[in-house]
């Protein structure tokens, strides 16, 4: 039998560290990849239900509080205590860095992409921190999983980002042909 | 070849060496010179071997502390000169067997090189501690060392992003879908920039200088076959068209490693030539010639 | 008299929304706004430290820590727990090449220094990519340059360097060996 207060730390530690809502799926893989020696011991969404309801409940004395939201489970700060957080840092996530900016359109333009397609464009490591900014601010969702070893999530933009950029839709993206003409250059250049 | 005692390298090589020089199809620079005579002492290794054996190697001096630490040295006697020999030993197989070398390890090379012959040299008799090459090199060796160390304890620090993770949580409502839209807005124009720099950005590919088959030691024989009974000699007559603009440097190399040897001297240094008419007819060459009393 | 259960959702509400480690300058800000109805009860530092440690022994049941580095505080999943994040998203984790961690010692350890002094030590060229890596991780920075010809530019380490390795000051780097040691150990005979 798994014992109960290491389930729910496992719950946590998925939970706290994900930059984004985690569906119960990927918490039920969590507690396979921890205690894959027992095949015949399956773990039910119910019973990952009830852990999270625990948690739930063990988040009730704290500023902090589970909420369920279209793509998964996800922790925040309790509404009461948003105000002191919005307080402190008025401006919290608008900045919009090089590196953000650039996150953001390569999902903007290649979706739906992994998290390693991103690396692989940009050439250096994805920061979460850039991630979590963007799904802080609803501009991107998972959707779906690239079906190959690992079932790498898949990053489309949403609505909201359409939203804050004034795009009535995707394709009024300002147009990329110009780039192509770019890259068109660089591989001839190469080839010579 | 493992039993034999990793510091008798210097007397190990007659015996079962013949068989394997014998076995490369590339000439082995097996010449009176001490320092070509020998041959690593782990030689039964496959080329691939080498390659696969060099990579586990941060450079030239992380490769230099294995042969060190392998040797067992006593680096407070300055025994540093068999690991030279080892060390340009070991590169000037591979080179043979055809192993691509970083510049880095050809760059080292030419040091170790350097210091060997000048070790050769009848010490001047004013030298300092500082003037010596051994204690040069054995200090980037005990300051690479100590960076090394300072690496591994970097890496068993608990790194954030690797052995733990920074936990932040949102704060913010989720919004519904039908919310309505965001007061801020950003020119979608920012996007494309961002998008461009991105992809003009030069792709970032992993310089390796490859080294064309010009072992040092080679053209130190062939510079030393030209110059033969005093003989003078332009530096381009030298060369081998074959081996390109590698060959053209470490010619070089064996020119000023021959001079330092006092082996040869300059004749003509080729500076003396006025840039403005300089063709090709009449240049001006360094040209050296073989020292009458070398050996 | 401030309630000390408030006082911990408080803290835990500012520590939990940080993308950053927070200084205990900006937790006292937190409190100030929160009670500035009362400006004789000024709340001290070390009243803040005294509730830190509540929050920290709150936490002892969790997947999580409370953690001082350079910056300040912050809450982490503790290292026993990390391993269920990495297997759950193997692509996060950051590695730390050996050419890395040797750059970064370099110039952590020798600061400042130009990628000419790296190369000098480290005995081969600086791979870009390194640098780049470190530079967009915000590990190290320019500071200033070297007043020779070419003024090439000094390395430094960063507080974010001090954060991601859990030190709270560069006097926290773990001493290096002394030269006798080295050349011992380098002397010694292999055991073989």
């Amino acid at each position: 039998m798994i014992d109960t207060a290491h389930a729910l730390r496992i719950l946590e530690a998925v939970l706290f560290a994900s930059e984004t809502p985690v569906s119960i799926l990927v918490l039920r893989q969590a507690f396979e990849d921890e205690y894959d020696t027992q095949p015949d011991q399956k773990i039910t969404n119910a019973q990952i239900e009830s852990w999270l309801n625990q948690l739930s409940a063990k988040l009730i004395d704290s500023a902090l509080e589970l909420t369920k939201t279209a793509s998964g489970y996800r922790i925040q700060v309790r509404p009461e205590y948003a105000r002191i957080v919005n307080r402190l840092w008025p401006e919290r996530p608008i900045r919009l860095s090089q590196a953000l900016l650039e996150t953001l359109s390569v999902i903007a333009y290649r979706q739906p992409v992994t998290r390693a397609d991103i690396e692989q464009l940009r050439g250096v490591t994805v920061n979460s921190q850039i991630l979590r900014t963007l799904f802080d601010r609803q501009w991107i969702a998972e959707d779906g999983f690239r079906p190959v070893a690992g079932r790498p999530a898949l990053l489309v933009t949403t609505k909201h980002f359409l939203d804050a950029f004034g795009l009535q839709s995707l394709e009024q993206l300002p147009e990329l042909q110009e780039m192509n003409d770019i890259i068109h250059d660089l591989s001839e250049k190469k080839s010579e | 070849m493992n039993q034999i005692a990793e510091s008798e390298v210097e007397t190990q090589i007659e015996t079962d060496t013949e068989a394997y020089t014998e076995s490369l199809t590339a000439p082995f620079a097996r010449v009176n010179d001490e320092w070509f005579s020998e041959l690593p002492d782990d030689l039964y290794i496959p080329p691939e071997a080498f390659a696969i054996m060099l990579e586990r190697f941060e450079g030239p001096l992380d490769f230099l502390l294995y042969l060190v630490k392998k040797n067992g040295l006593d680096l407070v006697k300055l025994d540093i000169a068999p690991i030279a020999t080892q060390y340009l030993n070991y590169i000037s197989l591979m080179q043979q067997l055809d192993i691509e070398l970083a510049g880095d390890y050809l760059v080292m090379a030419a040091l170790l090189a350097d210091l060997k012959s000048r070790l050769l040299l009848p010490a001047p008799k004013s030298l300092t501690v500082e003037d010596d090459p051994r204690q040069s090199l054995l200090a980037r060796l005990e300051e690479y060392a100590r960076i090394k160390q300072g690496a591994a304890q970097l890496n068993d620090q608990l790194v954030e992003g690797r052995d733990v993770f920074a936990v932040t949580v949102g704060v913010s409502h989720v919004l519904p879908d039908d919310a309505e839209p965001e007061i801020v807005r950003f020119d979608a124009e920012i996007l494309q920039l961002a998008m461009r720099a991105m992809l003009s950005r030069p792709r970032v590919v992993e310089h390796r200088i490859i080294a064309e088959e010009v072992p040092l030691e080679d053209r130190i024989i062939a510079v030393r076959h030209a110059i033969q009974h005093g003989k003078s000699i332009r530096f381009d007559h030298l060369l081998v068209r074959s081996q390109g603009r590698m060959g053209i440097v470490v010619t070089f190399m064996a020119i000023l490693e021959l001079l330092r040897q006092q082996e040869i001297e300059i004749v003509n240094d080729g500076l003396k030539d006025d840039l403005q008419n300089n063709t090709h007819q009449n240049a001006t060459l360094l040209t050296i010639r073989g020292r009458t009393h070398a050996a």
